[in-house]
């Protein structure tokens, strides 16, 4: 028998749900653990005869279908041509901001982040926005950003094709209500409890009274990360495809030796 | 007799509107070194979208007083540390964009035209402290209620510089499909070009190096510099020097260590 | 078996928006004349930016509902007989344009914006033809006076057709600096392609010929048609017919002469 | 001694004229006699050691700068890039507008044209556009055009850094004088009188009591126009390069014999 999903894998397949019946999916030049998920959607959606998943990997060789320079990517969103993309978060809040920029007053704030890239465009434009980020505290979740890089919603009558599709943190995986706005808490991964998630958050969230767990990938799936994905990411992440490996035997010994 | 590079740098004057690319695009650190050493100052740099190494040391050297970007980082290597202290310290002027943004704002230089709509950017903290972008109300909707949308004025840069693979003894450049290189070009009347070498013919004469090649319409000066990117990397030439880059950024964290990094790299090229 | 030739035809509906290329650009002529076999009408031709025989041929067999162009020709063997008398006659609806105008068009439905702006166009009657073509007062002016400025809304054709020199396996499309077809492409959601020959590779694999692909991301479909701009010419491939041309050209300054030089050229292709 | 200049030489030798002290003159697909002007002016500038001349011809392989497409053109007349331009005319009026679409009433005239191409656009980016014409007759030169594919002058505050330079006719070379607005005409070709020219003149112009006539080419530039220019216009234009010789052949019979 294969040993347990790791933390890395129980994100991976989540994210591969996540992009279950996308057609063509971008990811940034700096996400491993998106980049794999998609590489899983697309071994499943092959596995099931489903449409062809495109993936796009800013910066790699292989995975680069663009010609036309830098501004492609953001072209070919408002195009309608990307389904899905990840977007990070030096503070993400409640209502689906996202700060890529700093902390504290704009512009002289106590910290600098690099700035906001693509976000304010790409979040009106791609229809599945993903919010990733796997560090889960009160310093990330916050009640309210300090500089919104893109807003979660918008004012009715605001052009917008785009949005927030779901958060997925080290803890759980959080569905996104536009109505309201809010997030909703889906399900805990292995080992996160709901009192954890909400002491780690900043903002309030919706949830059941006992949240489902997220599920671990079955064999198939997990035999698939371990063998196919984790080739494909080799050649745009060698690094954090030799992690995958070794964490995998880690966990594995530890499973044996306990 | 002058090094081509000198030449190129000399070109470069305070004060300008300097457009340089994105770090995996093709960025002339050499010729950035150059500039540093001529400590040419005050400059307005627009990154194509991002910065990188490149805007980090300017800034770290005192040269930048206005930086337009979407980002500054250093990648693999982390946060871009002198940019991120010059923010905090309020020593450079911040026009915070989007990625799309600077692409429109060039490309309204290409066209020659004012301005360039984007969608996007409604209520975010970047539209709300850029007073020089305008929201208008859609003037070709065809419902009757109102449409906001954004327009990002022509950004007309007074140069380009970037490092290309080779460039043909015409002027003629090739970029492949690196296109925001030739935008840079298009939008602004002085590019400055390091290449890797000299391609021995007319680049133009073959429609398949021709289709990635900007014309030497476009090209001011050209001076080969092997290696001309280092230590970051050239698309389809050689990988950046990760262990490098990690060095700078290490050194990087205060602006004494920033200042012996520099001096020792300046002795290692004069050498 | 299908011919590829008819997949791609099969794939135009009637009353569609369609793009096409200028003379010298790649014009499908073998998929033109598949098209006025299956006689599929009620067509919107898009010229990018000008049209020659394919617009002309469509035209004379009754299929064109509108013209949107800058100009209808046939270029060294005279004006578009069929076309100019449509115009004469009223049986065409048309929508005159200058060159840029149809470019900036196709840039705002690249970039997905309502319309672009553009310079120039005041005056002229054009403009005074065109209620879709907007004028507002440019609201980034700098100086208080009016600065009145045309915008052009997106053109959102239905499909783009277009003959190219090579295409691979995978459905990448080697266009070289043709890049006005991308511009088609990229505007549009159906973008079939008729090519000279399949290349034995991946176009994309090599920085070379990538930096002439139009990616398959935009390409729905591609059929291997040899000489399939015949009697038009292929850049960098072969010149155009010029004696079927003016024979074209002579042939169709009547509506029987058209009707008889095509069935003459049905026929050949049948044969 | 040569043959002395024919009327076509007259028409190259104005244009070169007309170019003196441009850097980038774009012409198009189907005017062999100004790019003819266009590379006498190249090699002229050569010869007195004068800033090079670009000379782009559109459709051509071996003038042709261009490598972003058809846009490309206009998009380098708008960055100020192209000093020099000609527009031809189906009818041209006194005021420097111009008709390529049709005549009668738009859109179903008495005749039509092929269109406007980038008229209405380059006429108000490119500093010296010549209007050249070798018909030289009341049904081209008239007094207000049916359709005005682009307009000779604009009112005050609509953006125009370009417009009307010149109108080079088979019988005359006309400047234009803005204010006015209004041509004038400076010179008449060799063998044509002003009253000839008042009458093939649908609209009026202004004119000296005795205009001068246009100065033909020296015999260097004669030389220049026979030999190296007319075998650079080989590649583009074939049949034009071998009609130039062959008029001079004839014209230089014809002085023979009389």
């Amino acid at each position: 028998m294969s040993t347990p999903a790791t933390a890395h894998e129980i994100l991976i397949v989540s994210i591969a749900r996540l992009l279950h019946g996308t057609r063509h999916v971008a990811v940034g030049a700096a996400s491993p653990i998106p980049a794999a998920g998609a590489m899983l959607a697309r071994a499943l959606a092959e596995a099931a005869d489903e449409p062809k998943l495109r993936l796009s990997i800013l910066g790699s060789v292989t995975h680069n279908f663009f010609t036309n320079g830098s501004a492609e990517l953001f072209d070919c969103a408002a195009q309608g041509r990307i389904d899905a993309f990840f977007l990070g978060g030096g503070q993400i809040d409640g209502t689906g901001n996202v700060n890529l920029v700093g902390v504290g007053d704009y512009p002289q704030g106590k910290v600098r982040w690099p700035g906001s890239f693509g976000s304010a465009f790409l979040y009106f434009h791609i229809p599945r926005v993903i919010l990733f980020r796997e560090e889960h505290s009160p310093r990330v979740m916050v009640e309210k950003v300090d500089f919104i890089s893109a807003p979660g919603v918008s004012e009715k009558g605001i052009w917008r094709k785009g949005g927030p599709y779901a958060l997925l943190t080290g803890k759980g995986l959080f569905g996104f209500e536009c109505e309201r706005p809010g997030f909703h808490l889906q399900t805990l991964h292995p080992g996160h409890t709901l009192e954890e998630v909400i002491a780690a958050t900043g903002f309030d969230f919706s949830h059941d009274a006992t949240p489902a767990q997220t599920a671990p990938p079955d064999p198939t799936t997990l035999a698939l990360i371990r063998g196919r994905v984790t080739d494909e990411l080799h050649e745009s992440y060698p690094d954090f495809a030799a992690t995958l490996r070794q964490t995998v035997t880690q966990h594995s010994l530890k499973e044996q030796t306990t | 007799m002058q090094h081509p590079l000198d030449r190129l740098a000399a070109q470069v004057a305070p004060g300008m509107k300097l457009a340089v690319p994105v770090d995996y695009g093709g960025v002339p650190m050499a010729l950035t070194r150059a500039i540093i050493e001529r400590d040419i100052g005050n400059l307005h740099l627009v990154c194509v979208p991002t910065g990188g190494m490149q805007v980090d040391m300017l800034i770290g050297a005192g040269l930048v007083k206005t930086v337009e970007t979407s980002a500054v980082s250093l990648g693999e290597a982390g946060g871009a540390p002198r940019f991120n202290a010059a923010v905090r310290a309020g020593e450079v002027h911040m026009l915070d964009a989007t990625c799309p943004a600077i692409h429109a704002g060039l490309l309204a230089a290409q066209k020659g035209v004012p301005f360039v709509p984007i969608r996007g950017l409604l209520g975010t903290d970047l539209l709300a402290n850029r007073p020089d972008w305008r929201v208008i109300d859609n003037p070709v909707r065809e419902e009757t209620d109102s449409d906001p949308i954004v327009l990002i004025p022509a950004i007309h840069p007074d140069a380009a510089i970037f490092h290309a693979p080779m460039a043909d003894r015409f002027g003629n450049v090739w970029i492949g499909r690196r296109r925001e290189l030739a935008a840079m070009a298009y939008a602004t009347q002085t590019t400055l070009v390091t290449v890797e070498r000299i391609f021995d013919g007319d680049l133009m004469d073959d429609e398949m190096t021709a289709a990635g090649t900007l014309p030497a319409l476009y090209v001011t000066d050209v001076a080969q510099v092997e290696k001309g990117a280092w230590p970051l990397g050239l698309w389809g030439e050689y990988e950046g020097d990760t262990a490098e880059q990690h060095r700078y950024a290490s050194a990087a964290r205060t602006a004494d260590g920033f200042a012996a990094y520099m001096a020792d790299s300046q002795q290692k090229g004069a050498a």
